[in-house]
C-alpha cells in the first residue's frame, strides 16, 4: 500500500464522493478547532477538506452518513437494511448512573441513528459493495446485539451475492450493558466472517479513529485487506490503559495506525483523500478476479 | 481439610476452627467433646449451606478467583492420562499461560487446551498471572489445527481474568491473535467443548472459547469485561465493581438462564477447591456425555449447528427484528 | 545510456568512453568522426557479443549481482497496472525485503511478490540488503493463502544473496518460516511462476520459489548456497568463491541443461540493467505464456503435475534406483 | 512436553531397547571422553549410559544403527528399504580437495553405510513406524540427491500405508556437491510431507545434534510434534556462522535445544533414557486416534 497522506491524491475520474457536497452540515461560517492542534478553521474549510486538520493531518471522525458519502458514487443510492433494529435491554441492565434507555432516546434523538452501525449496499466507481459503517458518536460506537446482528447480516447477504464488504470500523469495543451477549458478538460477526472467506469473497477493512477493544479483536483484524485512516489509534488496549495499569510511560506512536503498519497488521495508511480512489482500485482488482473465474 | 479464606467465609472459618481444635484431640477426645463436634459439624454445614446456597455475584467472583481453586493442570492431571504437552506457536515463543497437548480422556484421544494461572508466585510469573500473549493464542491455533488434522475433539478450560494489556501484547498482535482464533474456531472440523472453571474474561477468555457447548462450574464467572475494568469504563471508578458483576449477569445461573451456556456442573459445598477430585470428576463426566452427542453429528452438521448457535446470540434482545429475512 | 561498472566490461567501458567523447559534440560532429563514431559503436556491439556470449560463471554472478540490475519493484512497475500493495505478516513486522501485493498482469489479477534488495544505501538498510527475516517469509505466506483464496495466479520474483543470518531470525524461527513456505506452495491450489531475476540463494530463495514453472533470466543465478559460502564449508575459504560457482553448475544454462528449470529469458545484451523496459517486457510474455498454459490444466492436474516436477528432481542423479517401485 | 533430563525415567515396562545389548560396538574397557566436557569414562560405562556424558549431560552423536535400537522393539525387526541408492554424481562436481568418488567410497568402508541416512519400517511398543535416521558421521548428514528420494519415499510410504513417521535429524545441510539438486529434494521432502499431512497421518520429528541450513529448513521444522535431545544445535545459520558473519559475540544458549522451546519452535527435549518412552506415548494417543475414526 503506497497511498499514505503525503503522495497520495485522488484522481479525478474516481473522485465520485464529491466531498464539498458530502460535507455540508455546518454553517459555513462557523469557526472549528481541529481536536488535536486547535487550530482554528472555517467550517466550510473544514468540510471542504474532509475534517482533515491542514495543519496538522488530523483525521477527525466523522459521521456514518459523511463516511458513506465520502465513498459511494454521487449518483447511486445507499440502499440501508436493519435501519429500525433497537435493543430491548436483554439484561434490563441496573446502570448507577441513570437508566441507559433515556440516553439511548437522547442519543437517537442528536445523531438521527437507532445504533452505532449503519449497514447498506452502495455502488463505489461503479462496482457493487456492502457497507458496514459505525459511527462513534452512538454510545462509542459500541457493539450489543443489535450491532451484531447488522453486520452478521450485512456479511451473510454479501457472501450469498458475492459482493465484497467494506467495514469501517469506530468503537470502544464491546457494550458493557448487555454483557456476554454483547461479547458473543464477535464470535457471531467471526463465524460469519469464516464462511465468507470459505466462499471466496473479498473483505476490506477501513480502520478509523478510534477502534479498540472487543471490535478490534473481532472483525476489524480479519479483513482480506486492511487500510487506516493516518493517526487512527487502532488496539486491543489503549495506550492510556495500557499506561495506567502497567505504570509505564509508552512511546507516543504506539496504538496508532502508523505502528500496526510498522508491526505488520495493516496493508497501508491511505489519507482520506485518497481512500475513495484506493478502495475502488482494490474492488476492481477483486471485480477482475471473480470475473475471470466465471 | 477444608479452606476458608473469603471475608464472607469468616463465620465458616470460625466453627471450622473450633471442629479442627476438637479433631486435633484424636482419640483422646471425651465424649462431651464428641458431641459438640458433632454439633459443629453439622452447624457447618448447614451454614456452608446457607452461604453458598445464596452467594451473592460477587461472592462467586471471589469464589471463581479463589487462590486454591483448581486450575488447567489439575484438571488435565485429574481427567486424563497419558498427557502429552505441545509446547509454543512455531512463531515466537511459548506462553506459559496457556497449557495443552494430546491426552486420553476416558481411551480417547483429545487435544485439551486451557488458561494456567500458576499457583505459586513464580509460576504466576512465568504464566504472567494468567493473561495470555498473542504467542498464547497462536499455540491454541496450532493446537487446533493439529486436532483437526487428526480429528480429535478440543476441549478448552478457560480461566483467566483477560488477554495481557501490554505493550508487547499490542506490537505483537493481541487484538489481531484472537480474533483469528475466533474464525478458526467457529469452522474448525472437529468438536469443541468449553468448560469455564474459574473466571472468563473478557476477549481474552472468548479467543479459546467458541465452541460447540459452553459448560460453566456452579461458581465460575463469564463476562465481557472484569468488573473493575467495566465499573471503571463505565463508572469510573473500579470501586463499583460489585456492582458492575451484578448489572452485568456473569454467573453460570445467569448465563444459562440467558440461553448462553449449554449447562452448569455443581460444585462440592464450598467451592472447587473443597474437593478438587470430585470436581475434576463432574467435569469429566458432564464433557464425556457431550462430546458422545457431538459425536453423533457428522462434521457438516456439526458446524451448521455451531454456526447457529452463534447466529442466533442476541437475537431475543433486539426489538424490530423481521422474522426469517435472512438471505 | 549503457553502463558498464564490472571489471571484466573494463574493454567494453573503453570504448564506451570514446563514443561518450564524441557523441557529446552533437551536431559539431565532424565527417571523420562521425565515421570514428560509428566504428566505435560497430566495435562496441561486436566487443559486447563477445563478452556476453562466453561470460564465465564468476562473470554471471557479478551481472547478476550488479547494482544497477532491475530488481522487483521494477518489474512490478513496468508489467504491472494497478499494484496494490499488502504488507505484514499479521504477526510480528513487515519485512520491506520482500514486497508483494495484488495487480493487474494484462488485465488479469494476480499476487505478484518478490525480494527486494532496495537501491541505494538507505533503502538497502531497510531491505536488509535483500535478505528476508522470519516476518518476510510469513508475510509471502499470507499473501500466498490470499491467492488461494480468490483463485489469483502467484508470480514470484526471486533475487536474494539468502536468508537473513542473524540472531533474530534464529529467535523468530527463520528455518520454520521458510520450511512452512516449502510445504504450503507445493499444494498451494492455484498456479504459481517463479522468475529468478538476479541471485536466487539457498534456502532463501526456495522458500518463495517452489512453482508450477521456474524462469530465469539469462545471467540470473540459482544456487544451494551462496558461492562464497559454498567455498567456506567445502574449502574452508571464501575466496574460492569462483571455483565454487563453477563447480555447483548456477547459471541458467547450467540449470535449464540440468532441466531443473522450465526456460531461459533472454535479457538484453551487455545485461538486463542496460534495458529494464526490454526485460520486464520480455518477462512479462514469458509468465503470460506459462500462465495460459497452467490454465488450462484442472487444479487436480496442476497440484499432481507440481508434486511429480518436484517428485522426480534428483532421480536421475541416484544409481540402483528401482524403476516404478512407488506405493 | 514434561519429560526433561530432570525427571525423566524410562518406565521398566516400555525399556524395550535394551540399551545394554544395543550399545555394544566399544570394547569394554576402553577409555572413552566425553566430547563435551572432557570427562574420562570407561567405554561400557559410556554405552550403558546411552553415549549420555554422566558428569555433564552431554548426549553425544548416534549412530543410525544405534538410534535403531534404542527406539525399536527388542524382539522385532528393522526393515530397511532403498539401502543401495546411492549418487551418480550430477554434477560431475570438480573439487579443490580431491575427488569425492574416493571420498564416499573410504566412509561407506568406515560407516558401513552408503548415504546419510538410513530408512525402514520397525516396531516401537507394539505399533509401527516409519523410521527415517539420519547419522552425521556420513558427509555430515548433508542431504543430497539419494537422501531427499529415501526420505520421499518413506513418506509416501507411510502416507500410504497411515503408519506415523518419526524421523531424526542430524544433518549439516544441503550437499554442496549437489548443487540446485540438493536444495530442491528441501522442496520434495516438504512436498510430501504436506500430502501426508493432508491425509492426517502423524509426522514426528525427532532433533538431534547438530542439525542446521536446509534440512531444518525444511522437514525438520514440519512434524507435528517435534523433540529435541537435550542440547542439540538445531539452527538455521548455526552460532558460530552468525558470531563470524555480523562480528557479534551470541549469548551462550542460542542454537540450542533449550533455545528452541522458549522461542515456541519445538514441543519439548526429552532425555535419550526417556525418549522411547516418550514417543511411544505419542504413537499410543496417535493409534487411538485412528482406531476412533475406524
Ligand atoms: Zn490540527
Ligand atoms: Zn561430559
Amino acid at each position: 500500500m503506497s497511498d499514505d497522506g503525503k503522495q497520495a491524491t485522488m484522481p479525478a475520474s474516481m473522485n465520485g464522493a464529491h466531498p464539498d457536497a458530502a460535507m455540508r452540515s455546518l454553517p459555513d461560517n462557523l469557526a472549528v478547532k481541529c481536536p488535536k492542534c486547535r487550530e482554528l478553521l472555517l467550517g466550510k474549510d473544514w468540510e471542504r477538506n474532509l475534517k482533515v486538520c491542514p495543519k496538522c493531518g488530523h483525521h477527525a471522525q466523522l459521521t456514518a452518513q459523511e463516511r458513506i458519502d465520502l465513498l459511494i458514487d454521487e449518483e447511486s443510492d445507499f440502499e440501508q437494511i436493519d435501519r429500525d433494529l433497537v435493543s430491548n435491554d436483554p439484561l434490563k441492565f441496573v446502570s448507577l448512573s441513570g437508566t441507559d434507555r433515556s440516553k439511548l432516546d437522547g442519543l437517537a434523538d442528536s445523531t438521527g441513528l437507532k445504533e452505532s452501525v449503519v449497514v447498506g449496499s452502495g455502488i463505489i466507481d461503479g462496482l457493487p459493495v456492502m457497507l458496514v459503517i459505525m459511527d462513534f458518536r452512538f454510545l462509542g460506537g459500541s457493539m450489543g446485539a443489535v450491532v451484531g446482528e447488522k453486520i452478521t447480516h450485512a456479511i451473510e447477504i454479501a457472501t450469498y451475492e458475492r459482493i465484497p464488504l467494506l467495514i469501517a470500523t469506530a468503537s470502544g469495543g464491546a457494550r458493557m450493558q448487555e454483557g456476554v451477549i454483547a461479547l458473543m458478538q464477535m464470535a457471531k460477526t467471526s463465524a460469519a466472517l469464516a464462511r465468507m472467506a470459505e466462499a471466496g469473497v473479498p473483505y476490506i477493512v477501513l480502520l478509523t479513529d478510534p477502534t479498540t477493544g472487543g471490535v478490534t479483536a473481532s472483525f476489524a483484524m480479519l479483513g482480506d485487506v486492511t487500510i487506516a485512516e493516518p493517526g487512527a489509534l487502532v488496539a486491543f488496549t489503549g495506550p492510556r490503559v495500557i499506561e495506567q495499569s502497567m505504570h509505564i510511560k509508552l512511546p507516543k506512536d504506539v496504538g496508532y495506525a502508523e505502528y500496526l503498519l510498522a508491526h505488520g497488521m495493516i496493508d497501508g495508511i491511505v489519507h482520506r483523500r485518497a481512500l475513495k480512489a484506493t478502495i475502488a482500485r482494490l474492488l476492481h482488482l477483486y471485480d477482475d478476479a471473480e470475473k475471470a473465474m466465471n | 481439610m477444608l479452606a476458608f479464606d473469603l471475608d464472607f467465609e469468616k463465620r465458616l472459618a470460625d466453627v471450622d476452627k473450633r471442629i479442627q481444635g476438637l479433631q486435633k484431640k484424636g482419640s483422646k477426645l471425651k465424649g462431651d467433646e464428641r458431641v459438640k463436634l458433632n454439633e459443629y459439624q453439622q452447624e457447618l454445614e448447614t451454614l456452608m449451606r446457607e452461604v453458598y446456597g445464596n452467594l451473592t455475584t460477587w461472592q462467586t467472583v471471589q469464589v471463581a478467583r479463589h487462590p486454591k481453586r483448581p486450575y488447567t493442570s489439575d484438571f488435565i492431571d485429574l481427567m486424563c492420562e497419558n498427557f502429552f504437552e505441545l509446547r509454543g506457536d512455531r512463531r515466537y515463543g511459548d506462553d506459559r499461560a496457556i497449557l495443552g497437548g494430546l491426552a486420553s480422556l476416558d481411551g480417547e484421544t483429545v487435544v485439551i487446551l486451557g488458561n494456567q494461572k500458576g499457583r505459586d508466585t513464580k509460576e504466576r510469573m512465568e504464566c504472567n498471572f494468567g493473561m495470555s500473549h498473542p504467542e498464547g493464542y497462536r499455540k491454541v491455533l496450532r493446537l487446533l489445527r493439529h486436532a483437526e488434522r487428526f480429528h480429535l475433539p478440543v476441549i478448552t478450560l478457560v480461566d483467566i481474568p483477560g488477554a495481557s494489556p501490554g505493550l508487547e501484547d499490542e506490537q505483537r498482535g493481541i487484538a489481531q491473535a484472537i480474533a483469528e482464533n475466533l474464525m478458526v474456531m467457529s469452522a474448525l472440523r472437529t468438536p469443541i467443548i468449553t468448560v469455564v472453571i474459574g473466571e472468563g474474561g473478557s476477549g481474552g477468555a472468548l479467543g479459546i472459547s467458541v465452541a460447540d457447548r459452553i459448560l460453566m462450574l456452579e461458581h465460575s464467572i463469564y463476562t465481557v469485561a472484569s468488573p473493575e475494568a467495566a465499573a471503571a469504563i463505565m463508572w469510573r471508578d473500579s470501586a463499583y465493581a460489585a456492582s458492575a458483576a451484578e448489572a452485568m449477569k456473569i454467573t453460570a445461573k445467569d448465563l444459562k438462564q440467558l440461553r448462553l451456556i449449554e449447562e452448569i456442573i455443581p460444585e462440592p459445598l464450598g467451592g472447587a477447591h473443597q474437593d478438587k477430585a470430585e470436581v475434576a470428576a463432574s467435569v469429566k463426566s458432564a464433557i464425556l456425555r457431550h462430546l458422545a452427542e457431538l459425536r453423533r453429528k457428522s462434521t457438516e452438521d456439526l458446524l451448521e449447528c455451531r454456526y447457529q448457535r452463534y447466529r442466533d446470540i442476541g437475537r431475543s434482545a433486539i426489538a424490530n427484528l423481521p422474522v426469517g429475512a435472512l438471505p
